[in-house]
């Protein structure tokens, strides 16, 4: 039987138990996974592991670097027949894009904003991060390019290329008495919100999904005035796969309709990237009210960053966290 | 047989005998090589590869050109907040190591002295076991009876119901408590190995000379002791220095640590030269504390009246 | 007033009895060594005066204060371990120096009493080494200079030379004994040796399994031993045994012992045990008539050992008893093995002991 | 004194032992999200016997944690015999390397290493995890064997010698014997850094091939379930009952004398 | 043939010479003590004929075999340590067993044979017991018995004495001796102590610093000590000086000493060294004249030191040289401290040293 090894964020759809034993049943296909804990740790894993895996996870922003180093191949769509019901906004997204060749498919999309607890007001801006109300009640995402993001919108900057980083810096330090925590994982922040730690905090989309559907936490997602920060995570067979046909089967399998709905509805999960999916929902469903279709057309993408801006975001969120210790 | 065959001089005060064949030094390299070799291929060689690495101006992966360059050194000066996360980091350190000198000499005193035999024995492998468990999972664990609401603050209040919250969890000193958790089994270790050499009639004769138990302590079992205190103060500050798992989950706002900033160069920001020069330069900083600690150690103990 | 009384001192350590209803005294001055086997409870009682033991009943008192709940520190002993157990990271002036300073005794004043304390011992200009680069016998000073510049009240020493060879050992002992002399300090000494005993005490304490079976002055000791043990623990010892009729005592080959005129005889046809020293016994070769008045025995030489100043024939008596005499090397003449040799000696050095035969 | 000594001893127990009693108790907790007030359940250790991944990793790593031990123990131990009994030039500096895979963050190191094996062929999987384990835990072995060899008088050997042993012989049938329990120590001690290793494994371990405090750490990312508890409980009181079987059954060196 | 030669050995540590040239032989079935300081080279000696050590020159035989490059478990030595070095996880039994095994005898021989040597040593009945369960005394002679059980061509004793008592090591003299005598055992044996040396041995060897300077029979070595080294490592002697003039020394004070008739004197006018023994002089009180043909020196008692079986007087001779006499405890009677007395000793215990004065 054939055998592929995908790369992924562990517990991130690609390794829900039914799905691959369906997915076995259907194509013969065995799926085995190994996890990363952060993005440039999956590029390295491509990097030293050549030949260990078929299909790799990546978030838009880095597909390019990716693409330019050689770790992943243009995607041959014939072999994706569900492609077909992509957003075309998503399917030819131009974080996709390296060389005129499209490196990914489109998978799912969500949005980064703000969580608040059921019943606390909800916040018109990112402004109320700093509010006096949320003293010692907010909780931050501990990542340097969502964290700039926060500062770009709230200072009127475009969050890819924001041009003035000290107003950035000024911004995020100004939250300093209401930050308690800064999470790192979807596990983390709803152990903390459980325990009553913060009312109030940055958070992915699909994560407040599952956090109120089956964690049964009471929170409420919202995009404040400033706008969500999107994001956009693709499949991607990478060079040096054994077996990209096989991949090829396994990334249309995970744009099914049928799969997303499973997978939505039992587990909880980000926008599909395909409209033909999101459909299948009902109208009212969590996912469907958090992950307004419209917002495709308005909302900013996370794109590639080049070498030294990353480095100089790094550098800014240390010292804003340092500000935070201090 | 002809007297004078020039033999391998091995013979030591302890005996290491004349043979035929094998000169002694082939045995003791014999012995020697598996650890070191496996040392050199697992440890040394890629930490040299690492130093190398420190002087990049990228992590030599991706499709950067390398060109070689000092800066990260410079980062102290570059970027001035790192000092005030170093500082914060050598205090925290330094209360680590100093909290756990103090539980872990009593600890290793009270093993060396009250207790025997089987008793002993017992002891010191439950004082080991607590690390036949992971990490993470204890860490977490105390972030069950630290935070407000948890394990401490119902204990607090099954005995005094109307009291508020003691949990303190996401501050300095539950970093340090973790950490402290971690690290104290070597310094019991350590010290206990200094302190059951220590002689009875020693302590007796500083009695019948009039010393009471402080002055004991003092002057007798606490300098006695010193090397073993010295090495567990290494096996902790050192690596409580590197720590990041601790100030990450007991830490929240203020756990900001260089563990932690050296982790995010390393896992987050791609920056291994960065996260490596920060490592040697804080290992540096440590070894150059250590160098004048024990200078000034031995000096006090060569010229106190 | 710093003589050390001793009251119905027991100590027992669970079932077993280490010292049992012990009542002595240690006068002013006088210089005691506790003497016996191994286990015979001399360091326990050593440590009971020091302290570092608490009797189970009696009472310890030192000079007119009852200390026997007074804690060692502040009882003002000086103490000599075996093992010296010196501070090994302290020099020799810092070991001195410490029991000063718990007296509050620091700077000059310190200095020029550690200097006479270091005099004393005949180690001026040792002060700043560490005890690793002292010999053996220089730590043993070192110890004593530590006990002695406290100015105690009474110094204990257990086995202080038992590590040292023999040639040191002398020479401490010489030591020893003109310093206790020069500072007239109350002092017990525990030691295993019992020409150490006999060489330093004013008074000499056998203790055997918990008790004090005799003491008193050490040529009392040496040369009126009460009972077999105190005779055989304190220099070797020849016994006899025989039939006592008319102040003489019959062995079983029929040779007579006179008893000496100072001993109260038994009363006749009793089994007594004598005890005769080797070197109070004169040897000659051959069967040969005795001087009037000294006892006279037959005996063949089985072995000779020589020791450079001294001989030791062993012997076997005609009673069968084995015997062994000890002869000053004076002239340089042996008694070969094999020969017939004829014993005498006076009868005031015929020991009659206490023992039943 | 020794009463007051013995009741600090309990008191650092019960410092040491408090977070892991609270880990065992919230495996018996209902909430996922282990929230309090407390209640019992038994469903974290049925859900763990279908989590064949945890059980999977949880045996790895209690097969290369032997494997670690038996390793490291042999040749920290021959290290130890080394440098305790023979006159070696530049003692103090081999001493002294044994510092720093001890001392160095083991994130550097494990970077380190997954460079430096990725550049050398060396790779990932068991192979490596076992190397840098070892590596890790042979400093260790060599401390606490080495001190216990300061304990045994050197003499014993040349007197085996005087009746015919070669050193070889001498060594197994005296020294060894009497080195036991130290080196049984050693062993325990790197078993214990082996099964609590997670970032090297972290960098070293291949899809195929990880470790349960890998899987615990990727967890933490997931969703750290209670089932973490129940596994590691079962890990510990499985190790508390060998520790407890051979000190019983198996006491080297003091010998199954009857007194 | 299992005598032992040793050939123009010399070993060096680093830049310290620790043997150099050493020739000597230990015949067949003798009993040899190396005797000599601490440091001198005892035990390196004893070491390199075990094998422990390689010469860095010079040739060890055994027999008549070479054994100078043979390793230690090939030369069928028995060796018995300082510290017992017993086996402390084996019993009595497996300890005295190992050898055997070594040389594959196994079973129902090696068991009668342990038993033969647990009986010579007088432990039967104790094989069952562990090291730690026996007293110093009985571990001592249970190392004894695992070196003996193999049938050694030579038997080595590295200070086997020194960590017992003073009783159970004159006990154990015996004994080594008795069991030597009857095996025929070739032995060395390392001391520190010149009476044991003296007691046992048939020869004597004196190391100083790496060099034998002077061995022979213990009479020898006692009676004519051929340097003042030697006479005053070897017992206690008594050193005068004083200018030659026709076979008669005369001291400072101008008393004339008559030497030996057998010395060879020195010519006229040379300054020299003379020795006498403490115990070869006689000692009366008051100023007494000599019999004639003997020595006689004034002199006044300082000390008088009490041992039980012996007396020690310590003196200073009227030319103000001090001096040290042992007289025998015979009658009781102690020469008080300050008198004047007259020593008296015979010309043929004048021993004249080689040394230059
Ligand atoms: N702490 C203790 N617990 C139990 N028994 C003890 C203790 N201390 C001493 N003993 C026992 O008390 C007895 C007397 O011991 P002590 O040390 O006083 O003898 P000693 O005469 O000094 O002997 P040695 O000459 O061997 O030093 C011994 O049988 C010893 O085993
Ligand atoms: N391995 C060695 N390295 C350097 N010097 C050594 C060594 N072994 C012995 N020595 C030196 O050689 C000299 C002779 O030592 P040895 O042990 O033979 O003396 P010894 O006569 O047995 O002394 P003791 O009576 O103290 O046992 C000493 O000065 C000693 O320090
Ligand atoms: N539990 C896995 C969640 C992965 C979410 N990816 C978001 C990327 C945001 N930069
Ligand atoms: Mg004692
Ligand atoms: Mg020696």
């Amino acid at each position: 039987a054939t055998k592929i090894t995908v790369l992924n964020w562990q517990g991130y759809g690609t390794d829900e138990k039914w799905a691959l034993e369906k997915f076995k049943a259907k194509t013969g296909i065995e799926v085995v996974h190994d996890y990363f804990s952060s993005e440039p740790e999956m590029l390295t894993k491509l990097r030293t592991n050549p030949g260990a895996y078929d299909v790799v996870l990546i978030n838009s922003a880095r597909t390019q670097q990716a693409a330019n180093e050689g770790l992943i191949v243009p995607v041959d769509f014939a072999g994706v027949p569900n492609s077909a019901n992509l957003s075309p906004e998503l399917k030819d997204h131009a974080n996709l894009k390296f060389g005129g060749k499209t490196f990914g498919v489109a998978w799912v999309w969500g949005i980064t904003s703000l969580a608040i607890r059921e019943g606390d007001k909800k916040p018109e801006s990112y402004a109320a991060l700093a509010d006096p109300a949320f003293k010692g009640k907010v909780a931050l995402f501990d990542d340097a390019v969502t964290g700039v993001a926060i500062g770009a919108l709230l200072s009127g900057q475009d969050m890819n290329n924001p041009s003035d980083l000290k107003a950035v810096g000024d911004k995020l330090k100004g939250f300093k008495d209401n930050v308690k925590l800064l999470w790192s994982s979807e596990d983390q922040w709803n152990k903390s919100f459980a325990a009553k730690e913060f009312d109030l905090s940055v958070y992915w989309s699909g994560a407040a999904v599952r956090s109120k559907r089956n964690s049964k936490l009471p929170v409420e997602f919202v995009v404040p005035k400033e706008g969500g920060i999107g994001w956009l995570d693709n499949l991607c067979v990478p060079a040096s796969a054994p077996n990209a046909k096989a991949a090829l089967d396994f990334i249309n399998y995970m744009i099914d309709p049928d799969f997303y709905f499973e997978w939505a509805t039992k587990v909880g999960a980000p926008a599909s990237a395909s409209a033909a999916a999101m459909e299948k929902l009902p109208a009212d469903d969590l996912n469907r009210v958090i992950h307004k279709q419209a917002y495709l057309k308005t909302m900013t993408i996370q794109s590639a960053l080049p070498d030294d801006r990353r480095e100089a975001f790094n550098n800014l969120w240390q010292e804003v966290k340092a500000s935070y210790a201090g | 047989m002809p007297a004078d065959i020039p033999v391998a001089s091995t013979g030591t005060p302890s005996g290491v005998p004349a043979r035929r064949g094998i000169p002694g030094s082939v045995a003791t390299i014999a012995l020697l090589l598996p650890s070191y070799a496996w040392l050199l291929l697992a440890v040394f060689l890629p930490l040299c590869t690492m130093f190398v690495f420190s002087f990049m101006n990228a992590t030599p992966m991706g499709k950067t050109p390398i060109v070689f360059t000092l800066k990260h050194y410079q980062a102290f000066y570059t970027q001035p907040y790192l000092v005030k996360i170093a500082w914060d980091s050598l205090l925290m350190g330094f209360w680590a190591t100093l909290s756990c000198a103090i539980l872990g000499f009593f600890a290793a005193l009270a093993l060396a002295r009250a207790t025997t035999g089987r008793v002993r024995e017992t002891l010191l492998i439950l004082i080991l076991l607590p690390f036949w468990t992971n990490g993470l999972v204890r860490v977490f664990s105390w972030t069950m009876v630290l935070r407000e609401g948890g394990f401490l603050d119902m204990l607090l209040h099954s005995v005094l119901p109307d009291a508020g919250s003691i949990g303190f969890l996401y501050t300095r000193p539950a970093i340090v408590l973790g950490l402290v958790h971690g690290y104290l089994p070597y310094m019991i270790l350590t010290c206990y190995i200094a302190l059951v050499t220590i002689d009875d009639s020693i302590l007796e004769a500083a009695e019948s000379l009039g010393a009471r138990w402080w002055t004991i302590l003092g002057k007798i079992l606490v300098p006695l002791a010193l090397p073993g205190l010295t090495t567990g103060a290494v096996l902790t500050f050192v690596p409580v220095i590197g720590a990041f798992m601790e100030p990450r989950i007991l830490g929240g706002r203020v756990g900001v640590t260089m563990g932690t900033v050296i982790e995010d160069q390393f896992t987050q920001a791609f920056n291994w030269p960065l996260g490596a020069a920060l490592s040697f330069t804080m290992l540096a900083v440590v070894l150059a504390i250590f160098a004048t600690f024990s200078g000034v150690l031995r000096r006090n103990s060569g010229a106190a009246a | 007033m710093t003589n050390v009384k001793i009251n119905s001192v027991a100590k027992n350590y669970g079932q077993v009895s280490v010292l049992s209803d012990i009542t002595t005294q240690f006068p002013e001055g006088s210089f005691t060594s506790l003497l016996g086997p191994s286990g015979s409870g001399k360091t326990t009682l050593l440590r009971i005066v020091a302290g570092f033991v608490t009797p189970d009943s009696g009472t310890v008192s030192i000079g007119s204060r009852n200390v026997t709940n007074v804690p060692v520190w502040a009882r003002n002993i000086g103490m000599v371990f075996q093992s010296y157990a010196l501070f090994p990271h302290m020099t020799v002036r810092e070991n001195v120096a410490f029991g000063l300073a718990r007296r509050g005794i620091k700077g000059a004043e310190a200095r020029s009493q550690i200097d006479r304390a270091l005099e004393m011992v005949r180690l001026p200009g040792f002060g700043d080494r560490k005890p690793k680069q002292l010999s053996g016998g220089q730590q043993q000073r070192v110890a004593l200079a530590r006990a002695l510049v406290i100015q105690p009240s009474v110094l204990l020493l257990d086995e202080p030379l038992s590590a040292l060879d023999r040639r040191l050992r002398q020479e401490m002992q010489v030591e020893l004994k003109r310093i206790q002399r020069e500072t007239g300090l109350t002092t017990v000494f525990v030691t295993h040796d019992q020409e150490e005993a006999l060489a330093l005490s004013d008074q000499v304490a056998i203790l055997d399994r918990g008790q004090i079976v005799q003491m008193g002055v050490p040529t009392d000791i040496y040369e009126k031993p009460k009972t077999r043990f105190a005779a055989e623990f304190l220099g070797d010892t020849n016994f006899l045994t025989g039939t006592v009729s008319a102040r003489i005592v019959t062995l079983s080959d029929g040779t007579a012992i006179r008893l000496a005129d100072a001993e109260v005889a038994p009363s006749d046809g009793q089994s007594v045990t004598l005890a005769v020293r080797p070197e109070k016994i004169r040897i000659v070769e051959g069967v040969a008539d005795a001087e009037p008045g000294l006892n006279r025995l037959q005996a063949r030489v089985t072995a000779v050992i020589y020791a450079g100043a001294a001989l030791t024939y062993v012997l076997t008596a005609s009673d069968g008893t084995p015997f062994k005499i000890f002869a000053q090397n004076t002239t340089g003449t042996i008694i070969p093995e094999g020969a017939q040799v004829t014993l005498t000696w006076e009868p005031k050095h015929t020991i009659l002991l206490q023992d039943q035969a | 004194m020794i009463a007051l000594g013995k009741f600090y001893l309990l008191a650092i127990l019960v410092f040491l032992y408090l977070p892991i009693i609270v880990m065992m108790a919230m495996g018996f907790n209902d909430s996922s999200l282990y929230e309090l007030p407390f209640h019992f359940t038994t469903k974290w250790y049925v859900a763990l016997a279908d989590n064949s991944q945890l059980i999977s990793s949880g045996i790895n790593s209690v097969v290369i944690a032997l494997i670690t031990a038996v390793v490291a123990t042999v040749a920290g131990t021959m290290a130890a015999v080394a440098l305790g009994r023979r006159v070696i030039r530049g003692k103090s500096l081999l001493q002294l390397l044994l510092l720093p895979p001890i001392a160095i963050p083991w994130l550097i190191t494990g970077t380190a290493m997954l460079v430096f094996f990725f550049w050398t062929g060396i790779g990932r999987g068991m192979h490596a995890l076992i190397l840098g384990h070892v590596a890790l835990a042979i400093p260790y072995v060599v401390l606490v064997v080495g001190t216990g060899l300061q304990t045994i008088r050197a003499d014993l050997e040349e007197a085996a010698m005087s009746l015919g042993s070669t050193p070889v012989h001498a060594f197994f049938s005296v020294t060894l014997p009497l080195l036991a329990p130290s080196i049984l120590g050693a062993a325990l001690f790197a078993f214990a850094v082996s099964l609590d290793q997670f970032v090297i494994s972290y960098f070293l371990s291949t899809p195929g091939f990880t470790t349960l405090p890998v899987q615990i750490y990727s967890a933490i990312r997931k969703g750290f379930t209670p089932e973490i508890n129940a596994i590691s409980t079962i890990l510990l009181l499985g190790s508390m009952a060998v520790i407890v079987v051979f000190a019983v059954f198996a006491r080297p060196g003091g010998n199954r004398d009857k007194r």
